[in-house]
């Protein structure tokens, strides 16, 4: 990878930047500590901050759900508590002082999340809840949060993985904390869901995508320097290599833009290059 | 690529409501109420709307008697101490206005229903009313836990949300008071039912200014559809802490739709004659309007 | 009347303040003008006030349903509008600024309230919204507002009719905007109210309870001055006026609060004698 | 007669808490918490409880790991950057807690429901997930009006709920922050859900005091059962713009929550050691209290 002149996480911020549209409204939680933190919050903010500076000057970010539209040019780290003053403090346009807020997330406001669990499998169902049967967990974990709302109410949510492990990487969750596509679009209509489910997930090897008929996970690409068998290796279910595309580098121009305007202090993601 | 700016003229948000749909209009009974788009309505025509509301008054009165309604589903219309709303109660005893009726907080709750993407809101103590009896749009049901009789009412379910504000930016952020009262929190509610919302405010600032309070935007830019500057856009009705209600303006009002002939002259005059919303503001006076305003020592 | 050392609204006040007991949380509205807005805001808040004064110092009073608490020993004139800056800056304990605000209705947190309507009938049942048939009114009035939650979510209700009429007190009233004892308990009980209802019809002739197994109004007591024959040629029902007692006379310890203390500037109700 | 005082020490306050209840501690994830209390109950060795709430974090996971709570119905538990809560994984690995799991919002608006006397709060959007697989107090039911399947979610009906604030007067009024965050409003929703309200404060304050701000009062005296004065009664979460968290003595009880043995030990000397809160203060230290106090100019 270091032959590379940039980082797989500016890779990954550029790719998702240009899947928003303008208008968007985007929704992001503030995770703490290492991989997830970047994973779940840092890419996530700069590519929606990369898509308002460049196509998507009206996309509108939710950060940790309540502050909206954060300027975080300024900051040096990422706040590392949701609810205390240095968050409330951060300029932003507006902010949510109660539940249920300025936006109406059940009737459909939120355009896309970013979520993450323990376990994603084919049909795009994560599990943040427990390893083993639920009754009786080999390891019970947090417990579902939002992630009920990320898959259905949101219109749509990419899955942010930062470790791509077979572990991770299952043919079935063990606990559905946020459905996926279990018997395709028709499956989630069957289960009475209108809107919403997973449309990527991203991992620091490639980007899936989804069989919305058949309600499979598939390559959309595999990042630059990664091998096919790397990826079919990593993954727990069978999935399809051959002829998948390599992940759009991005351009000089982007990263000028990503690294001088967007994260100028590095407070985001790891940068390349210069 | 900029950012877009969401500033509209009166003529032109008025435009996008169309004739038929179902309209909530900000506000609670004769306070802080979208007067100038209501005229705007009116000047444009507007025919068989539906007005959806909590305790409406002034607002739904004057489009019932400018013949712009054909339904309303509220818990109230009247005009509190200036007496009853007559042009409203002309056209229910005529037959030519559709009245269903809601109790007070299940009309506010229905907003709730749509602010939450629900099919119904659930409701406990309707047995033995009027409202069941005659409102044949609430089905009763059995609670699906305890057995218990209870009622699905419907989502408010606005077609177009029009409130009036304080001030708010060009993108649509807007501000509401620090200290609350209800008017301004069925705004609050009204403008997270619907995904078409129209904001009058008194004064557009920049979006600098806006961001020294975000703790104090309640409608962010992503649910605003149009932002219209309108000052003294409320007027007669009070804008809390800005300007008082015109008490003349409503006894003017409330003496004049005593018939339809009379509201037709008092329609000319103040809807029709001066054209748009800076005649109504002309015609009423410099004098007038600062009479009305509220003043206090810069903080 | 005139003979008597007190008016007939003190005679309400005090014989409503005694029914109020200690820690309950009354709720009454800001009604403006005349008879109305004596029945249902002035001498209620007297009779609050003089509970709180006297044997109910932790009652709670709840002024349009959203100040509470508050001190109107100062002021010389009932605020005529329920949401303008003058009812804001009255001092009080505290205010509703949003709904559903800080007190619970629905779970039963209001005891008493306080309401009115142009029609009452023999069970209790009230109407503000139309005379005449509901589809095609001879009248229509203002609607059902908050009368509905007055007659079920609150746990007793105080009907409060300035006029005392033929034609306001009917067998059965056109619309029932507010419900009563149709049936009795049982009937309330059958039609899912699981509590409140009328507990008096306040008039200025005399006072009605009622019998809630038969669920009909009978006199609890006739004002003093006035006939048996005179309430019941105002009434539109059959009542029993044989072997009611007089309502109460107050003391004049309990006039003297009220007039002194509690309404020192006689902006709540007319006070006599002195 | 005189108005009654609702002031209770810790001790009396927590005495009315009984084995077996349903019980509602305030604040969100690692802010907020009442501590002060919850380690009270642990020194009164209340067994069987039900937490039920939102987002929970360290208040959970230490009267779990003091072997007082049986079953827990929320959508979290966990330390956040201080990592996994080891006590309720532990009891919930080795089945001696019941784990009842809901998503996030419909967690929230169980409250909704209590405050509301709804008997379920309706949701729409469950079907496939884990919650209602083995959540079997969600039943499943077919919209009365649309014919959409559905779910209704028990309200949270907490028996007690329990919420640390800055101030409050002896009568019970309490005030929150005038810029509120999602912590705050938790509190708020809390104390409207259930009729048995005990709330911890910084200070309690004259109610003339408390009058100057009634928009501020966000807990009226008619709703509160017991007030008790606990400075520093969240900690060692954070109370905003008070003070902070505090972060050593965090990852002391990570650390110390990693057997049930160094828990033990952690118990002793945190909780029953110190006898009260004033003890547990005085070990704490001056020192170290002040460090963690939030300043600002007087306005």
């Amino acid at each position: 990878m270091s032959a590379l002149p940039y980082t797989i996480e500016e890779l990954i911020t550029v790719a998702l930047a240009k899947s928003f549209k303008d208008g968007e409204v985007g929704f992001t939680g503030l995770a703490t500590g290492g991989a997830a933190a970047l994973y779940i919050t840092g890419i996530p903010l700069a590519a929606m901050e990369l898509a308002r500076q460049t196509h998507a000057p009206n996309l509108t970010i939710l950060l940790a759900g309540w502050s909206i539209n954060p300027d975080f040019s300024e900051i040096r780290n990422l706040p590392s508590a949701e609810f205390d003053s240095g968050l409330q403090n951060l300029p932003c346009e507006a902010q949510m002082e109660s539940y249920p807020g300025p936006y109406a997330v059940r009737r459909g406001d939120v355009d896309f999340g970013f979520g993450s669990g323990v376990q994603v499998d084919r049909a795009g169902n994560i599990n943040s809840t427990c390893i083993g049967d639920y009754r009786k967990p080999k390891v019970r974990l947090v417990g579902s949060i939002l992630l009920p709302e990320h898959m259905t109410c949101f219109r749509r949510e990419y899955i942010m993985m930062p470790h791509h492990e077979v572990r991770s990487f299952v043919e079935r969750v063990d606990y559905v904390s946020g459905v996926g596509y279990p018997g395709g679009e028709a499956g989630r209509q069957a289960l009475g869901l209108t809107i919403g489910g997973p449309e990527w997930i991203v991992t620091p090897k490639c980007i899936f995508e989804f069989d919305r008929v058949g309600g499979r996970a598939r390559l959309r690409s595999i990042h630059p320097g990664i091998g096919p068998d790397d990826v079919r290796r990593s993954t727990g279910f069978a999935i399809e290599t051959d002829g998948i595309p390599t992940t759009e580098a991005p351009t000089a121009e982007e990263l000028a833009i990503l690294r001088r305007k967007v994260d100028p202090h590095h407070a985001l993601i790891p940068h390349g290059g210069e | 690529m900029g950012r877009t700016s969401k500033i509209a003229s009166l003529q032109e948000a008025a435009a996008i409501v169309r004739d038929g749909q179902r309209l909530a209009l900000g506000g609670f009974a004769i306070y802080q109420r979208p007067m100038a788009f209501v005229r705007e309505l009116v000047r444009q025509g507007r025919r068989d709307l539906t007005i959806v509301g909590v305790v409406n008054a002034i607002e739904a009165d004057l489009l019932i008697g400018a013949g712009c309604v054909s339904r309303i589903e509220t818990s109230y219309v009247g005009l509190e101490k200036f007496g009853l709303a007559r042009n409203f109660r002309r056209a229910a005893e005529a037959g030519t206005l559709d009245t269903v009726d809601y109790p007070e907080l299940i009309a506010w709750d229905r907003f709730r229903a749509s602010q939450e993407g629900l099919p119904f809101w659930t409701c406990t103590f309707l047995g033995g009313s009027g409202i069941v009896e005659y409102n044949k749009d609430i089905v009763p049901f059995d609670c699906p836990v305890t057995g218990r009789k209870l009622w699905a009412v419907p989502p408010a379910a606005p077609d177009v949300v029009v409130v009036h504000a304080v001030m708010g930016d060009e993108y649509g952020n807007v501000a509401f008071h620090n200290r609350k009262m209800l008017p301004q929190s069925v705004d609050i509610t009204h403008t997270r039912s619907c995904d078409t919302i129209i904001v009058t405010v008194e004064k557009i600032v920049s979006g600098k200014e806006m961001k020294r309070r975000p703790d104090l935007v309640e409608i962010p830019a992503l649910r605003t559809t149009y932002i219209v500057e309108a000052p003294f856009g409320a007027h007669p009705t009070s804008l809390l802490g800005i300007y008082d209600c015109d008490d003349d303006a409503f006894l003017d009002y409330a003496a004049a739709s005593a018939t339809p002939e009379t509201f037709g002259t008092y329609l000319k005059r103040t809807v029709h004659t001066p054209g748009d919303h800076a005649g109504y503001l002309a015609e009423l006076g410099v004098e007038r309007l600062l009479a009305l305003r509220n003043v206090e020592l810069p903080a």
